[in-house]
């Protein structure tokens, strides 16, 4: 079992022709993922690979492949449109990698894709794994492995850290969800938990927060009132200093809200085991299974 | 990126919003034209980024031209919390009747825009927050709609008893919603929003911070980019496509995805160091960025090892690796590196790194535990 | 039993202290409508014929008296925002009287209110009646009678003529609707026909449209489908010339779509029995009842 | 509000839609001017808010300035379905490789606008909707988003096989369904939408209809009406807030409510009559209006009877009886009245029409009988 994707995921690259796009799609292709179809307004007609078909449109792709879950490569600008257009043709899953779409554009994109019931990871994510079966984004395959671990996370390569710790010590994952640092994405903490909690493969939890916002707030919250499985949980930025923008849109604190001290209390408050540096996570994974 | 108040009054006026007159000057000379121009006492305000600049003497009013360029005098110049003053906003003084915050944000929590007004205006908002919250009235907008009519009156309901001054504020309102959409801004306020002496409502001090991420799609909104406002390092990292935050310690950190920069940054911190900066040198993998980066890192004095912690996905260890190389040859520094890499290409950067000289290590901990050791040597 | 206004129906007056507002809210009061507030920004704190309470907005004049539906009298340009503001403070049922609101903002008003759950009678409409229990809108009190009669229109004055045709010939009515004539309404043609059908107290039910559009078209396949009890229909416009604008935003003719021929061989089809003219209704139903 | 080709041309101009020059005239000599000015080979259109301007003649090709100045002379000033061509549209003659329809218009079933776009372009595109649907395609909008890029792309796709002509053709689109924003359009199309012989995608026709409730918050917009292109009875009737809409019967109607109306002109020919206009004098109850009406009728040499049909509930029926006896006095026609009344203040009304020698009816069947007979004996 697994969450969001898996080996009945049909996925359409929406990109595919570009420079991350080509390269991506060919990685997931390589790691097994079921890759349907391309889309390149323009491009029609053409192959990707010599076996992609590639359509102008999503709504063409959905028809002649039934895909049902897209993902976004292309840039920035393109970005919003590529999701209204994902969700108008019927997609049920859209995980959209691109970095650097305006805030004011997501506050639109999200109700508009709640309106369709179109589920979206990111924007500026590494997307969905669960080893083994499927891969949609661009977390490396080869760090991680089948087993019953679920990872979500607003980080990339601190995710991949935490994964690399995992694997390597013998702890292989059901599913790993990069859902991105913006300041608004689709799903949430609170989502992904929900699926861990539902997904009877998945034995522990592992949740990789970050400063700003309170998002691991609510997330808590909702371990406390929901989630019945171990979760470890970590932090990053505690020695961050206050009001400034550390890379990712999300990561930044204003006065003492969202600091990483607030996180952690609300963590331990809710029962999770918070890692005091990324190594720590299979020890406390080990005293909890 | 943040506006200066003199570059978010006039986004103000432009939507509408009465602003008084007034105009930005960098020399004594031009504040005194400016001020001989307004005719009435003055207010020169020092145009940093940075708050409290009332409290650092920053803001000085002025009864006459003359008066004005000897406070001009003071302020230019200064340093408002290590940010130099290099202009001032020359504007008339006000006869205040009441003060009001205005403000509109983008919320992570409703995923839409809020519009936040107070009758409590003209002080830190976030203190009036803490300790009076029901004095903050909040308003959650559908930016599919736009802040409505109805809304923007309910909330200028909550600022003055007068029907006149509720419609000029409802009005105020849209117009700044409207501005604050057309900066693609993550927030807008107006803070004092006051009555004046004939019972107008008038903005007299604004501010907007704009998503970095519209800049490629609003080229006049990014063409307000004040680089003399910042630091160096921190212009030079950005035009390199770095993200990199100056700090005080000793253990300077080259780390690429900023969650694994910041945890590096507590792992230093775990350990006993003190990290000397937040650096994420990106997802992509040029040498030439590392090489900046390096360059970067390197001029900070106090600075006294390296840390480099790199987890191989779409960025390329090797690619790293040859940037390392090539930036310790260029730049001739004697400082300490420690060079943490794993993921993609691991294998030929460790053999790209010792044909040069340099070891590598692939766990973290104990890359940032020689790091701080390195470093505490050298102090 | 009565449908969308009824004994339990508390009114907000959205623009009582105008010319057409206070004028109608006495009429309303006449009437024995609930009448529990009225809404003028600026007036919050006066009382409209010594009684009624007046608010600067909605919200709170449905937190002091738990009112559940609005009637609008505001000028056209204002009557979009005070549609917004009856929904987002949680109106069950707003009707709006104001004529003239342009086209492209209903466009965006159905959709809010869709979200909010909140119905709309109108623009530009009559508004309803049950008589003996509360009358919201225009639609004048004493024309009406109790009985069993749902009457359905998109007129106004036709309406009354054909009210006072049942009234005077002992049909009395349950609840008279007008939905209005502009081309993007609210409630239609089918949301009253489901309500009626509901109604018990309902007998049977006339239906008077106009040409232009589809609505009546629609309605006719509803009948078919889902109404059990008698309809009799009426279409004004059989001598309208095709392409001109009657007077209604709605009654306008293009090409062969939306004539009257056309409407009522759909209700003769549907089984709804045609007048020919308005004197024709009660004939009718004496026939079917 | 129907604009002319000329005003829908000038306003797609101004949303950046590629549209040929060109000027209008209502001289023979101004529109050799413009022909001169344009230099090279000219089409002239008539501007008059109908169809089939083609076959009528109205439109021509002319070589040269004096050519053009010899059609405008034809076509100025001929009837075009009873509409006197006032101005014409001097245009460049434009080499067409290919002739598109795109549309937009507020569907009622969908309650949103919808583009319509065909590659059939250039004829009567209802024909096109009822003989090849297929060959329309057709995209609902949200409007609380605009007409997405995605969307204009794949109706694009739909005209045009080459990217390049599909990517104009997308910006077109959203361009036109910017105008029809700023219009307050209820219809706003371009037909035919060509490919010149560059391959460069241009509007060649324009056609918009504005919502009359939209002309009080768009003045501009309100300012382009042209009376001089519509009948002087409906402008009088507009003016004096009446609907109004000139028929070829010979029994008058004044009713009150557009339905109503409807159902009384029904009723005449029910009764073997023909109603001679359409004429609603709305919900208020102004004497003046009803003196207005009167004054209208009165001046169609075809009308036999005039028959009032008032179902009094806003409108009050002593005020129409005002306006009756003011209006009979002032005008001095001898055509029959009748007069139906019912609702609020009948008897009043009925008081004031017989002291003014009047009788008054309350059963509409009665009424619109007399009336019928009334106009079959006079003919």
């Amino acid at each position: 079992m697994s969450v969001f994707v898996d080996a009945g995921t049909k996925l359409v690259v929406q990109g595919i022709t570009g420079r991350d796009g080509s390269f991506h799609a060919r990685q997931m292709m390589e790691y097994g993922t079921h890759v349907v179809a391309g889309v390149t307004p323009g491009k029609g007609g053409q192959r990707f690979e010599d076996t992609v078909p590639v359509f102008n449109t999503v709504a063409d792709a959905i028809q002649e492949t039934g895909a049902n879950t897209s993902v976004i490569y292309v840039p920035a600008r393109f970005a919003a449109d590529a999701m209204y257009e994902a969700a108008d043709a019927g997609m049920e899953l859209i995980v959209c990698v691109t970095e650097g779409v305006p805030v004011l554009e997501m506050t639109k994109v999200i109700p508009y894709l709640r309106e369709r019931g179109t589920r979206l990871i990111g924007p500026n994510c590494p997307g969905a794994i669960s080893p083994g079966r499927s891969k949609v984004g661009i977390i490396p395959g080869d760090i991680c492995r089948e087993g019953h671990i679920g990872v979500v996370s607003r980080s990339g390569t601190l995710t991949y850290e935490i994964i690399h710790q995992l694997s390597r010590r013998g702890f292989g994952q059901t599913s790993c969800i990069g859902i991105g640092g913006d300041p608004i994405i689709g799903t949430n903490f609170i989502d992904c938990l929900a699926a861990f909690e539902a997904d009877s493969d998945t034995k522990a939890i592992v949740m990789i927060g970050e400063i700003g916002g309170t998002d691991e707030q609510n997330a808590a919250q909702y371990v406390t009132d929901h989630v019945t499985k171990p979760v470890v949980g970590f932090i990053a930025g505690q020695t961050a200093p206050p009001g400034r923008r550390m890379g990712h849109a999300g990561a930044i604190i204003s006065g003492s809200s969202g600091t990483a001290a607030e996180k952690m209390a609300a963590f331990d408050k809710a029962g999770i085991a918070v890692m005091k540096r990324p190594a720590d996570v299979v020890p406390l994974l080990e005293e909890r299974i | 990126m943040n506006l200066h108040e003199y570059q978010a009054r006039a986004l103000l006026k432009e939507a509408g919003i009465p602003v008084p007159d007034g105009d930005v000057a960098s020399t004594p000379d031009e504040v005194e034209r400016i001020a001989r121009a307004i005719g009435t006492g003055v207010v020169v305000k020092a145009q940093v980024h940075t708050g409290g600049r009332g409290k650092a003497g920053g803001v000085k009013l002025a009864a006459d031209p003359g008066e004005a360029r000897a406070v001009a005098e003071q302020i230019l110049g200064m340093t408002i919390k290590s940010l130099t003053v290099e202009k001032v906003l020359v504007a008339p003084a006000v006869d205040i009747a009441s003060e009001s915050y205005v403000g509109i944000i983008v919320d992570r929590e409703s995923q839409r825009p809020v519009l936040m007004v107070s009758p409590e205006g003209g002080v830190d908002i976030e203190e009036v927050a803490a300790t009076t919250p029901e004095k903050i009235f909040k308003s959650t907008i559908d930016p599919r709609f736009g802040l409505l009519a109805h809304q923007a009156t309910a909330a200028a309901f909550r600022l003055y008893p007068d029907i006149k001054q509720v419609r000029q504020a409802a009005v105020i309102l849209q117009q700044l919603y409207a501005a604050f959409i057309d900066a693609g801004a993550s927030l807008a306020e107006i803070n004092p929003l006051i009555t004046d002496d004939t019972g107008n409502v008038v903005a007299l001090d604004a501010k907007i911070a704009v998503d970095d991420n519209e800049l490629d799609r609003k080229p006049d909104i990014a063409d307000l980019r004040d680089v003399s406002a910042e630091a160096a390092s921190e212009v030079a990292a950005r035009e390199a496509g770095l993200s990199f935050i100056q700090l005080e310690g000793n253990v300077a950190c080259c780390v690429n995805g900023a969650g694994l920069a910041m945890a590096t940054m507590d792992l230093v911190k775990f350990y006993g160091g003190d990290p000397a900066n937040f650096l994420d040198i990106g997802g992509s993998s040029n040498p030439d960025k590392v090489v900046t980066a390096l360059e970067i890192i390197s001029a900070d004095s106090n600075v006294k090892s390296i840390l480099f912690n790199i987890f191989g996905g779409i960025t390329r260890c090797d690619d790293v690796a040859n940037g390392i190389v090539t930036a310790t040859k260029q730049l001739a520094f004697d400082l300490p590196i420690v060079i943490r890499l794993t993921g993609t290409n691991e294998e030929l950067a460790v053999e790209i790194l010792e044909g040069a000289g340099f070891s590598a290590l692939t766990d973290m901990d104990e890359a940032v535990q020689k790091a701080v050791q390195l470093a505490q040597e050298a102090a």
